[in-house]
C-alpha cells in the first residue's frame, strides 16, 4: 500500500517534472508578449522615446477605426485570402489526385511538387522579382516570344497585377501543403468504395464527386480554416514581394501593423491592430474546433 | 554594444582577424553570447559599428577612421555597416530601441535632424573647431548639416543634390533646345517628343513608388513651385495644402505618361537602373547614376549630362533635393564617442581621404569643405576630363538651388521631415495622384491632414 | 446467366497470381470460390466484376466475351467485404446510387429502393447514414444495394467476415433464401469453409492460383481430389499418415493397415493416407486394421469429445468420440481404420490415389 | 497485341504524365531558373534570348559567397575598398543560421516532447487545456507579438544576439511542436509502457528506453517543421539583430537586393544556397513531412 503510494506520488511528480520547462517557457515567450501586445494597444509608444508612452485609452483603435488606410488593408486582406485559397484549394485537390497514383516515378514527381513548401519566402520573394521583372524578367520574355501578350506585363506596378502576383506567389509556396495533406487523406480512402461505385456504374466525375469528396470533405474544412487564419495574418509574403504596394494596393493587416509599428513609429498604433488580428483569429479558431469537434474529443 | 575590461590580447587579436573577412566556422560562438570585445590597458577593443548608406564612400570614411585606430587605437575596428535608404527607418528604431546604435552614422539630414530634436545625438561643436570652421564651401553653412537651439550635432560628410539628367545624344538627335534654357513645360514637352519618337524609350524617369525616393523627386518639384510642407517660422504650420503642392502634383501627372510604365513602384535602384540601361532618355538622380553608367554602359556614361532642374515658369525656381549628409554621434549607449570624435577628426582633416572621400563614386559626393574643392588633386579623376561641366554643375552650380525636407527652402530646420519620409507621406501623396487617380487638390488636403497628425503627434521636438 | 472463366490468368509484374483457371458458373447457381487467403480467389472475383485487368484468358457472361466491358456495363452487383457504404449518403441514397447514376427515374428509384428494403427489414433504417448503422445492418444495406437493381451476377466477396458468429450463421441462412428469391447467378468468395459447405451449390476451392478441386459441397467432403482439398476441408481437420503401398496394406512406421483395392495397384509406392477423426473409431484391442498410441489429449467439444492419440512415431492423430466416452490421459489406446473411409494420396503429386469402384 | 482497355490506359497514364511534367515544371521553374541565373557569368544573365540551361558555365558567383571576396569598386584611377559587402559576410550568416535554427529546434523539441509525455500520461487540473492553448499560439502570427517579444529581449539585454532569436524562434516554434507532439504521443499505445513498468523499469527508463524510441517519428516531423520555420523566419531577424555579424540568412540576403545595384547573379547563387539545406533535410526526411502532417496539422 504504501509502495504504491510512493508510485502515485512520483508519478505525479514526474508529470509536473515534464511539463514544467513547457509551462515556463510559454509564459515567458508566448503568453507574456501577447499580453503585452494587448496592453501596448492601450499606450502610445514611440520606439524611440520609451520614456514618452502614457496610457491613451482606446485612442489607438479610434485612430484604427477611421483610418481609410486600415479597412483598404482589412477588404484587401480579405480578396488575397480569399482568391489564394480558392486557388491553392483547387490546385491542391487536383495535383493531389495526379501524384496518387501507383505510376512508376511517382515518388520522384511528388519529392519534387512538394518543394516550394521548404523554400525560404525570402528566397522565392527574390527569384519572384527576378522572373517576373517586366523589362528583363523571363516571364514577361516567353510570353511575348510565344505571343501570348503583345507588351510587357508590369506584374508588381499595378494595384491588380501587384494583388496577382502576391497571390500568385502565395499559391505557388503553399499548394504543396494542401497537396500533402489531401493525399495523406487520399491513401486512407477505402479503395473498395471505388470499386462499389465502378459497380454501380459510376464514372470518373461520378466517383470523384460521390466517393472522393465526401471524403475530403473533413481535411479540406480543416486545412481551409487554417490557411485562411495563416493566410490572413501573412507578413513576409507581401511585405517582400511589394511591400504593401503599389500604394498601398496590396497592404494587409500584418504589413498595415509593421508598417504603423516602424515606419510611422506607432507601437500603440500596431499593437491595436494586433489585437484585431487577434479577435479575428479566435473567431477562426473556434470556427475549427466546432469544426473538428476537437473539444469533445479531449472531454 | 557591450565593452569589457579584460586583460589578454588574444581575442581582439581573433576578432580582428576574423572582421578581416576570413572565416566563420565556429565563431558563432562569440555572436551566440553577445560579447563583442576584449581589450588592452589603456585603449578599448571591438568593432565600431558605423552606419552609412549604401555606396563606397562609407567604406573609404571608415577606411579613413581605421588608418586612425591603427595609431592610437589598435584594439578598434571601424565596420560599415551600409543601410539601404528604404530601411533606414527600421533599422533606426530598433538599433536604437535596443540600445545597440552604431557609434557613428552618416546620415540624410532629415534623419539627422529628427534624431537632433530628439535628443539623440551628442553636439560637436568642440569638433568643429577642430576641424576649422572656415573651410565650408562658399554658399553653404554649417545649419545646413545640422544644428539646433545653438548648437551643432552634425559633421559635413558631403553634399549630394539631385539634378536632372539628360541624354544629349537623343536631345541632338531630336533637335530639342538646351536643357539649361528648359523651364517646366519644356521638360514635359521634351518627355513627351522623346517617347513618341523613341520605340521603347521613356522620356523621363523618376521615383514613384511608395518610399524615400519619391519623397525627394517631389520635394524638389513643390519647392521649385514655391510651395512647402511646414514653416519653420511659424511654429511649423502645414502649408502643404496649397495651389503650389497641386501644381506640383499635376506635373508629375503629366509627366507621367512618359515615364517607364513600372514607375509606380520604382525607388532609388530602378530609377538608376532605367537610366543605365537605357529605358529613359532623361531621370531625376544623384551622380551615382553616372558612376554607375560608367561601369557598366559606356554609351549611356559618354551621352548623359546633369543640368540644373527646369525652372518653374512662374517662380523661376529651380530647386534640387540636396542632402546635406553628415556624421552624426548617437548620445546614448555608445561605448566608443572619444574614439569616434578623434577618428573623424582625422578624417575630416585628412585631405588625401576626402579626396579619396569624393573620388570613390564620382559625382555623387560633392566636397564640402574648400581646400578640397579646390584641390588639384580633385580634379585628378577621368570624369574631370570628360564630364567637367556635369561635376562642377554637381559639386558647385547646383548649390545656388539647395533645398531638401529638412531644410524647406533653406529657411531653417524641420525635424518633424524624418517621421514625413519614414510614413513616405509625400510619396504617398503623390500615388493617390498617379494610383488611385485622385484629384491633386485632395490629394493635397490628405497630405496635409498628415503633416498635421505628425506635427501634433511630435510637437514636443518643435518647442 | 452462365459464367464461364476461360484459361484465366493473372500476372502482377512477375507473379503469377491466377494460373489457367477454367470454370463454368451456372446459372442461378451459388458458387464459391473458397480457399485460404493469398489464393487468388478475391482477385477473381474482381476480375469478374471488371475491377481487375485480365493478363490472359476470357471470361463469357453467356455467349459474350466480357473482358473489355467496364464493371457498369456487365449488370452485376457486387458485396464488398468492408461493405463500402458511401458513408455521407443515407440508407436510402446508398441503395437508390446505382440506379441513380443509371438515370433510372425518381419514382421507380424509390419503389425499387422501398421494395428491397422491406425484404431485408431495413425499411425504417432509410434515412440513417452508414455511420449509424450496426454492423449488422449495415451488411443488409450493402446486400440490398447489391440486389436492387436485379442484376444477372451477383458477386460476394467474404461478405460475412466483419459479423460475429453468431450473426454470421443467421446471415447465412439469409444469404441463401435471397439468392434463391433473386434468381441470379451468385459468386461467393469466402475463406471460411463452412459458409462454403452451408450455401453452395458448387464449391471451387483455390490455393495458390489453380482450381484445385470444382464440385458440390459433398464431392469435396467425401472425394477431395487431393491432400491440399483433403487438409483444407474438414473440421477438425484429416488427420495424415506418410507410408508405403505394399501389398495392399499400407506400412507405416512399425504398423501397417489394410487398404481398399485401388483402380491402378501399386507396390512400394511412398503415400499420404489420409483419414477424418469422425471416420477412426476405437477398437478394445490391437488387431489388423489398428494402430496403438498413447492419449496425450482430451478436448470436450460439447457433444463430441476429440482426443488426441500419440503413435509410436510421435505422430499425432485425432478422433472424435462421444461425448461420453471413457477416455484417460496417458492411456493406451487403439485407432481402429475402416478401410472404405480412407483416402490414399500420392506423396510426390498430392493427387488422391483412386480407390476402386 | 494491346486490348482497346490497354491502349486507352496507355493513353491515360502518358497524359498523366504530361501534365504531372507540365505542372511539375511550372512548380519547379522559378528554382531550375535562379539556379540557371546562378551559373552564368554577367554576360549571359542578361541575353537575350535567355538561356534556360548556361551557355558557359561559371562559378564565379559561390566562389564569391563561399570566399567572401572583397570587391572594389572601379571609379576613376584609383581602387577603393567599398567596405563590407554582403558577400562578405555571406558564410558568417550561413553559420548564423545554422545556430539559431538548430538552437531553437532544439529546444523546442525537448520542451514539447517532454510535455507532450505528461499531458498524455499523467492527469492532472490543466491538462486539457494545454492543448487549446497550444493551437491557438499555433495560429497566432507572429507579427502581433514580435515587438513586445523584441522590446521584452531589449530589457534583457538579449538584443543583437543569437540568444534572441533562438527564444523568438522557440516562441513560434514550440506551440506547434506541442501540437504535433501531443497528437503523436496520444496514438502511442500505453501498454507498451504498462508492461515495461511491470517489468520493473523505473518512469524516467521507460521514457527513455521505451516512449522516446516509438514517438521518433513525431520527433523528426516536428524538428523539420521547426527547422523549415526558423531557417526561413525572416521578421524576427529583421527586427532583433543590429549588427551585421550576428544577422542570419534571410535578412542578410536582403541586403544584397538594397543598395543601387542588383547583382543577380550573385543573388540567385545565394538564394540557391540557402535553400539547399533544407532541400536536403527535405528529400531525406520527406516521408516523415509527411506523416508530420497527418498526425498534426492535419489532425481532426
Amino acid at each position: 500500500m504504501r509502495r504504491l503510494h510512493a508510485l502515485l506520488s512520483s508519478d505525479r511528480a514526474v508529470g509536473l517534472l515534464f511539463i514544467a520547462p513547457f509551462v515556463v517557457t510559454a509564459i515567458v515567450f508566448m503568453v507574456y508578449p501577447v499580453v503585452e501586445a494587448i496592453r501596448m494597444a492601450f499606450y502610445s509608444y514611440n520606439p524611440l522615446r520609451p520614456d514618452l508612452s502614457a496610457f491613451v485609452g482606446i485612442a489607438n483603435f479610434e485612430f484604427l477605426f477611421s483610418d481609410p488606410l486600415f479597412w483598404d488593408s482589412l477588404w484587401q486582406a480579405t480578396v488575397w485570402t480569399l482568391l489564394s485559397i480558392l486557388f491553392q484549394t483547387i490546385l491542391g485537390v487536383g495535383i493531389a489526385m495526379l501524384l496518387h497514383r501507383a505510376l512508376f516515378g511517382m515518388a520522384f514527381f511528388r519529392g519534387l511538387l512538394l518543394f516550394p513548401y521548404i523554400v525560404p519566402t525570402v528566397v522565392i520573394a527574390l527569384i519572384w522579382r527576378w522572373i517576373f521583372n517586366p523589362e528583363i524578367g523571363v516571364v514577361n520574355y516567353s510570353l511575348l516570344a510565344s505571343g501570348i501578350i503583345r507588351e510587357p506585363v508590369y506584374w508588381l506596378s499595378t494595384p491588380t497585377m501587384a494583388m496577382a502576383s502576391t497571390i500568385m506567389l502565395n499559391v505557388w509556396k503553399y499548394t504543396p501543403f494542401v497537396v500533402i495533406c489531401v493525399l495523406a487523406r487520399l491513401q486512407t480512402v477505402p479503395l473498395e468504395l471505388y470499386d462499389a461505385a465502378k459497380v454501380d456504374g459510376a464514372g470518373f466525375i461520378r466517383r470523384f464527386i460521390d466517393v472522393t469528396l465526401p471524403q475530403l470533405r473533413e481535411v479540406l474544412i480543416v486545412v481551409i480554416v487554417f490557411r485562411t487564419i495563416w493566410t490572413f495574418n501573412k507578413f513576409e509574403e507581401i511585405y517582400l514581394l511589394t511591400k504593401g504596394g503599389p500604394g498601398t494596393s496590396t497592404f494587409n493587416l500584418a504589413v498595415y501593423s509593421f508598417e504603423q509599428s516602424m515606419a510611422s513609429l506607432r507601437l500603440g498604433v500596431g499593437a491595436a491592430t494586433g489585437v484585431v488580428m487577434m479577435i479575428m483569429l479566435l473567431i477562426g479558431s473556434i470556427v475549427y474546433l466546432r469544426i473538428t469537434k476537437f473539444g469533445e474529443e479531449v472531454r | 554594444m557591450r565593452v569589457k575590461d579584460q586583460h589578454t590580447n588574444k581575442a581582439g587579436l581573433g576578432r580582428r582577424e576574423f572582421l578581416g573577412g576570413t572565416a566563420a566556422l565556429g565563431l558563432g560562438a562569440s555572436g551566440l553570447f553577445g560579447s563583442k570585445s576584449a581589450l588592452a590597458q589603456s585603449t578599448k577593443t571591438g568593432t565600431v559599428r558605423v552606419w552609412g548608406e549604401p555606396g563606397p564612400y562609407g567604406g573609404v570614411g571608415v577606411a579613413a577612421m581605421n588608418e586612425w585606430a591603427q595609431k592610437n587605437a589598435p584594439g578598434l575596428k571601424f565596420e560599415i555597416e551600409t543601410i539601404p535608404w528604404d530601411n533606414v527607418y527600421v533599422k533606426l528604431m530598433t538599433d536604437l530601441a535596443a540600445k545597440r546604435p552604431p557609434s557613428l552614422i552618416s546620415v540624410e539630414s532629415p534623419i539627422a535632424m529628427q534624431m537632433m530634436a530628439e535628443g539623440l545625438l551628442l553636439p560637436v561643436d568642440d569638433l568643429v573647431e577642430k576641424i576649422g570652421r572656415n573651410r565650408l564651401v562658399d554658399g553653404v553653412k554649417w545649419d545646413y548639416w545640422g544644428n539646433w537651439k545653438g548648437k551643432q550635432y552634425v559633421i559635413p560628410a558631403h553634399h549630394q543634390p539631385h539634378l536632372l539628367l539628360v541624354r544629349m545624344d537623343i536631345v541632338k538627335e531630336l533637335g530639342l533646345k538646351d536643357p539649361d534654357t528648359w523651364d517646366w513645360n519644356d521638360l514635359l514637352n521634351a518627355a513627351k517628343t522623346i517617347s513618341e519618337k523613341k520605340q521603347g524609350m521613356a522620356g523621363f524617369c523618376m521615383a514613384l513608388g511608395r518610399n524615400l525616393c519619391t519623397d525627394y523627386h517631389f520635394a524638389a518639384l513643390l519647392h521649385s513651385a514655391g510651395g512647402r510642407m511646414y514653416d519653420p517660422s511659424n511654429k511649423y504650420e502645414v502649408m502643404f495644402d496649397s495651389p503650389q503642392t497641386v501644381e506640383a502634383l499635376n506635373f508629375v501627372k503629366e509627366l507621367r505618361p512618359y515615364m517607364p510604365k513600372g514607375a509606380v513602384e520604382y525607388s532609388f535602384l530602378q530609377v538608376v537602373d532605367a537610366h543605365v540601361t537605357g529605358q529613359t532618355a532623361m531621370s531625376f538622380y544623384w551622380g551615382r547614376t553616372l558612376g554607375r553608367a560608367a561601369e557598366e554602359a559606356k554609351p549611356v556614361f559618354e551621352a548623359t549630362e546633369a543640368f540644373n532642374h527646369a525652372k518653374h515658369p512662374k517662380t523661376g525656381r529651380r530647386n534640387n533635393w540636396n542632402d546635406f549628409q553628415g556624421w552624426c554621434i548617437p548620445a546614448q549607449n555608445n561605448p566608443f564617442i572619444e574614439e569616434v570624435k578623434q577618428a573623424l577628426v582625422y578624417q575630416q582633416t585628412s585631405k588625401e581621404w576626402l579626396i579619396k572621400y569624393c573620388h570613390s563614386l564620382m559625382p555623387n559626393v560633392a566636397p564640402t569643405y574648400k581646400d578640397i574643392a579646390d584641390a588639384p588633386e580633385l580634379k585628378n579623376h577621368p570624369f574631370y576630363q570628360s564630364k567637367s561641366k556635369t561635376v562642377d554643375t554637381y559639386f558647385k552650380a547646383s548649390l545656388a538651388h539647395s533645398s531638401s525636407t529638412a531644410n524647406e527652402l533653406l529657411q531653417g530646420p524641420n525635424p518633424l521631415a524624418g517621421y514625413v519620409h519614414g510614413r513616405s507621406i509625400l510619396a504617398q501623396t503623390v500615388q493617390k495622384v498617379v494610383i488611385d487617380n485622385m484629384k491633386p487638390e485632395d490629394a493635397a488636403k490628405w497630405g496635409a491632414r498628415e503633416l498635421e497628425a505628425i506635427r501634433k503627434e511630435n510637437a514636443r521636438l518643435l518647442g | 446467366m452462365e459464367v464461364r472463366l476461360e484459361r484465366i490468368n493473372k500476372r502482377f509484374g512477375a507473379v503469377q497470381i491466377l494460373k489457367d483457371i477454367d470454370l463454368v458458373f451456372p446459372s442461378r447457381k451459388f458458387v464459391t470460390l473458397l480457399g485460404p487467403s493469398g489464393c487468388g480467389k478475391t482477385t477473381l472475383l474482381r476480375m469478374i466484376a471488371g475491377l481487375e485487368d485480365i493478363t490472359a484468358g476470357k471470361i463469357w457472361f453467356g455467349e459474350r466475351v466480357v473482358n473489355e466491358l467496364a464493371p457498369r456495363d456487365r449488370n452485376i452487383a457486387m458485396v464488398f467485404q468492408s461493405y463500402a457504404l458511401y458513408p455521407q449518403m443515407t440508407v436510402r441514397r446508398n441503395l437508390g446510387y446505382g440506379l441513380r447514376v443509371r438515370g433510372t427515374p425518381v419514382s421507380e428509384i424509390d419503389t425499387a429502393v422501398e421494395r428491397v428494403a422491406r425484404i431485408l427489414e431495413i425499411d425504417h433504417l432509410l434515412e440513417r447514414k452508414p455511420a449509424q448503422l450496426s454492423g449488422g445492418q449495415r451488411q443488409r444495406v450493402a446486400l440490398g444495394r447489391a440486389m436492387v437493381r436485379k442484376p444477372d451476377i451477383f458477386l460476394m466477396d467474404e461478405p460475412l467476415s466483419n459479423l460475429d458468429a453468431k450473426l454470421r450463421v443467421t446471415m447465412r441462412g439469409e444469404l441463401r433464401r435471397f439468392h434463391l428469391d433473386l434468381n441470379a447467378t451468385t459468386i461467393y468468395v469466402t475463406h471460411d469453409q463452412l459458409e462454403a459447405m452451408t450455401m453452395s451449390d458448387l464449391i471451387a476451392v483455390m490455393h495458390h492460383g489453380v482450381v484445385q478441386q470444382y464440385g458440390t459441397p459433398a464431392e469435396i467432403y467425401s472425394k477431395p481430389a487431393n491432400l491440399f482439398v483433403a487438409g483444407f476441408i474438414g473440421s477438425p481437420p484429416m488427420n495424415f499418415l506418410e507410408g508405403e503401398i505394399s501389398n495392399r496394406r499400407f506400412l507405416v512406421g512399425d504398423g501397417s493397415l489394410p487398404l481398399p483395392a485401388l483402380q491402378v495397384e501399386a507396390n512400394a509406392q511412398k503415400a499420404v493416407l489420409g483419414v477424418r477423426p469422425q471416420d477412426l473409431s476405437r477398437a478394445p484391442a490391437a488387431g489388423q486394421d489398428t494402430i496403438t498410441g498413447t492419449i496425450s489429449l482430451v478436448e470436450l467439444l460439447g457433444s463430441e469429445k476429440l482426443v488426441e492419440v500419440q503413435l509410436q512415431n510421435r505422430k499425432r492423430m485425432s478422433i472424435q468420440l462421444r461425448a461420453d466416452a471413457f477416455v484417460e490421459m496417458g492411456a493406451l489406446f487403439h485407432l481402429r481404420f475402416d478401410p472404405q473411409r480412407l483416402h490414399l494420396f500420392d506423396k510426390e503429386s498430392g493427387n488422391i490415389i483412386p480407390a476402386s469402384n | 497485341m494491346l486490348t482497346r482497355k490497354q491502349l486507352w490506359r496507355a493513353a491515360r497514364d502518358a497524359l498523366l504524365y504530361v501534365s504531372l511534367c507540365t505542372v511539375t515544371f511550372i512548380v519547379c521553374f522559378p528554382l531550375i531558373w535562379a539556379l540557371s541565373t546562378s551559373l552564368k557569368p554577367k554576360s549571359e544573365i542578361f541575353a537575350t534570348p535567355p538561356t534556360l540551361v548556361p551557355r558557359t558555365l561559371t562559378f564565379e558567383n559561390y566562389e564569391a559567397l563561399l570566399t567572401g571576396r572583397q570587391q572594389y569598386y572601379h571609379s576613376g584611377p584609383q581602387t577603393a575598398p567599398s567596405g563590407p559587402t554582403p558577400a562578405q559576410f555571406f558564410t558568417r550568416w550561413f553559420v548564423n543560421s545554422v545556430i539559431v535554427t538548430a538552437g531553437s529546434t532544439l529546444i523546442s523539441i525537448v520542451i514539447s516532447t517532454l510535455a507532450a509525455y505528461s499531458l498524455t500520461r499523467f492527469r492532472y487540473w490543466g491538462r486539457s487545456v494545454v492543448p487549446y492553448f497550444s493551437l491557438l499560439g499555433y495560429m497566432v502570427p507572429s507579427i502581433i507579438f514580435v515587438f513586445p517579444l523584441f522590446l521584452m529581449m531589449v530589457r534583457l539585454e538579449l538584443t543583437d544576439s543569437l540568444w534572441s532569436l533562438i527564444f523568438g524562434y522557440v516562441s513560434i516554434t514550440l506551440p506547434f511542436c506541442m501540437w504535433l507532439m501531443w497528437a503523436f504521443m496520444r496514438s502511442i499505445p500505453i501498454e507498451i509502457e504498462e508492461a515495461a513498468l511491470i517489468d520493473g523499469a523505473s518512469r524516467y527508463q521507460v521514457f527513455r528506453q521505451v516512449v522516446l524510441p516509438t514517438a521518433l517519428p513525431g520527433i523528426i516531423a516536428a524538428s523539420i517543421f521547426a527547422m523549415i520555420v526558423s531557417w526561413n523566419d525572416y521578421l524576427f531577424g529583421r527586427v532583433f539583430i543590429n549588427s551585421l555579424d550576428n544577422l542570419t540568412l534571410t535578412v542578410g540576403v536582403m541586403l544584397f537586393f538594397e543598395g543601387t545595384h542588383v547583382d543577380w547573379g550573385l543573388l540567385m547563387a545565394a538564394s540557391v544556397l540557402m535553400t539547399v539545406p533544407m532541400a536536403i533535410l527535405f528529400m531525406a526526411l520527406q516521408r516523415h513531412l509527411v506523416a508530420g502532417f497527418g498526425a498534426g496539422a492535419v489532425k481532426g
